[in-house]
């Protein structure tokens, strides 16, 4: 299947892009762009409606890439409509979270590789009790019949509580998806009325978290739910509600129905 | 560090030390028949004493070992304490233990696993979408080899398994608990790869 | 007892560190590793040496432990050499395999025992990935009972030793053959699971 981009270098589209991309290696553009988007749409085929979530993130990223590649081709497009124009910069800007992200969690995992093979060197201690302590050692099959052998072994096969919660808050920012972000614009933005986006991300720390509230408010701003005004470049960002006072229409919905319209002018 | 392993003398003398009390030796002993990490809320009760008390039992002793060049070391694994040889010993525990190495985790199969680590409980669909690829077999590898298990269900419409690291996973890196992982915000690309990564992406150059 | 608490010198010559040699510390390394008790002359191989020499530096650190007033003790058992804990210290021991973790073990000794049974021969790492834990110890404890023993090695490359089920299993349950045991019915476990039992043999992809 040609979606099994891999090599010893890299494995998959998300590291082609990241390798070529930071290399600085290939043209992205002319080399690799039209085989990655195949293998993406060919993979999104074959998934079927398994997982709809999984499709229209490939979906998004193959719109973008399709955008990408079709301005590249018509170095002008820019010229065009504004709101196409605007539609492939939100695209580009999902594909470079999508982009952080994966390279953050790369590179976290170069770090627990070096930490498993620290814990290597030094092997635990298992050698038990003495032999004068093993008739202490409560017998486990003391009162036990066959069929609690069968009850421990279904226990043994289903799947376990979730373990106590531990506390991950320094991991927290980069949980929260653009959608939940939408969401939670959604309910509060028609309550504080009209803001910047420096006061909505005040507090926030994560450059990713920054970003995931910027791709949010494009999100409403597509579906028509707010107003954005910037007066002038790296200027003041004004957010406006604009949309019903109750639940927003599902945001979800549009960008499957979005992207597909995208990726299907892209191919013609 | 306590006093008496830099001053030799004292071992044979009158009074041992506070950390040659039978508190320590105690801990000592329970830990040597202990076939996995021993919590010190549970040194704490068999020695009738506190945690706390059990934490710097434990402090010293990790420290004595540790100046007296022992070749094995006291460390704190998964929730508890345990034995353990020492790092730099490694090579000949590798000769002594059969088929010492466990197989060694592929690319994919880490990066899923970090992406567990850091974001557990997550599901199938949210792993795939963040590596971009279809992650079942890596999941699947991760979970046989005991590092991943299901830890929940999606409380939501499609009741998707949603994945968690295990006691193996933490005993595999040598941590405490999932707090003790490397901060995720230090891998975060610096300006530098975001900036490169923009340009990349630029549409019109 | 030994030269060198008093004089440390004494043990390997001029070097007045030299218990702390390389040797010393290699032993105490692989004893703490050790399930059984290790013989000289394996020791004496490892550390491209004479078994004469090993005993010696068994010796020393036994003395040294024993001056210490360590909570464990170097013995030799059954033609080798092996940690225990401190015979004065066997309160607490047993405290430790009576008390409050007890429960909680013999729950997961049972549940790993009933996959052992029902699913042999079985790895500690299918058993391991099953679990969600470390099954290390457990294994050890239901070996030590007699319930669990090693049947077989898989043939792929790694060699995993194979467990099964004993017969003083079956006599303690009063069963003539596994094959007695109940029936799991129309129970379907997860599809995670039955990968791992299916596939658990198969190193990683």
């Amino acid at each position: 299947m040609p979606y099994e981009v891999s090599t010893p270098v890299f494995e998959g589209p998300f590291d082609l892009l990241l390798h070529l991309i930071t290399r600085q290696q290939v043209d992205l553009y002319e080399v690799s762009l039209s085989a990655i988007v195949d293998a993406y749409l060919a993979h999104v085929e074959t998934m079927g409606d398994l997982d709809l979530d999984v499709a229209t993130e490939f979906l998004l990223i193959a719109a973008t890439l399709i955008e990408l590649k079709s301005s590249r081709l018509l170095p002008n497009v820019g010229d065009g409509d504004l709101d196409e124009e605007l539609a492939l910069w939100e695209e580009r800007d999902l594909l470079l979270a999508r982009l952080l992200e994966c390279k953050t969690f790369k590179d976290a995992a170069r770090a627990l590789d070096r930490l498993a093979d620290a814990a290597e060197l030094s092997r635990p201690r298992v050698a038990g009790m003495e032999e004068r302590f093993l008739s202490l050692v409560p017998d486990v099959l003391a009162g036990v019949t066959p069929e609690h052998l069968r009850t421990a072994l279904l226990r043994a096969l289903t799947p376990k509580p979730p373990p106590p919660r531990v506390d991950v808050s320094h991991v927290n920012l980069v949980k929260a998806s653009v959608r939940d972000t939408v969401d939670e614009l959604a309910s509060s933005l028609p309550v504080t009325g009209p803001t910047t986006f420096r006061r909505l991300t005040a507090g926030i720390e994560e450059r990713i978290q920054v970003i995931v509230h910027f791709l949010a408010l494009l999100e409403l701003y597509k579906d028509g739910l707010v107003e954005l005004e910037q007066a002038a470049a790296f200027g003041e960002m004004r957010v406006t509600w604009v949309g019903p006072v109750g639940a927003p229409a599902s945001s979800a919905t549009r960008a499957v129905v979005a992207a597909i319209s995208s990726a299907e002018e892209g191919e013609g | 560090m306590d006093g008496w392993t830099e001053s030799p003398g004292a071992i044979d003398g009158d009074e041992p030390v506070a950390a040659r009390s039978e508190d320590a030796r105690a801990v000592e002993a329970v830990l040597m028949v202990a076939v996995e990490p021993v919590e010190p809320a549970l040194l704490a009760e068999l020695l009738e004493t506190t945690p706390a008390r059990v934490e710097d039992l434990c402090a010293g002793l990790a420290a004595s070992y540790e100046a007296e060049e022992r070749g094995f070391v006291l460390v704190r694994v998964a929730g508890g304490y345990r034995f353990q040889s020492a790092p730099d010993l490694a090579a000949y525990i590798e000769r002594f233990v059969l088929g010492g190495q466990s197989a060694r985790l592929s690319a994919a199969a880490l990066e899923t696993l970090a992406i567990v680590a850091y974001k557990q409980p997550v599901s199938r669909a949210q792993l795939a979408a963040i590596r971009g690829v279809n992650v079942d077999g890596v999941v699947r590898t991760l979970q046989q080899r005991g590092y991943v298990a299901e830890v929940a269900r999606d409380p939501g419409p499609g009741q998707a398994v949603l994945y968690g690291t295990t006691t193996s996973f933490l005993e595999k890196l040598g941590l405490d608990s999932v707090d003790d992982l490397p901060p995720l915000g230090g891998f975060v690309p610096d300006a530098g790869v975001v900036a490169t990564l923009e340009q990349g992406l630029r549409p019109n150059e």
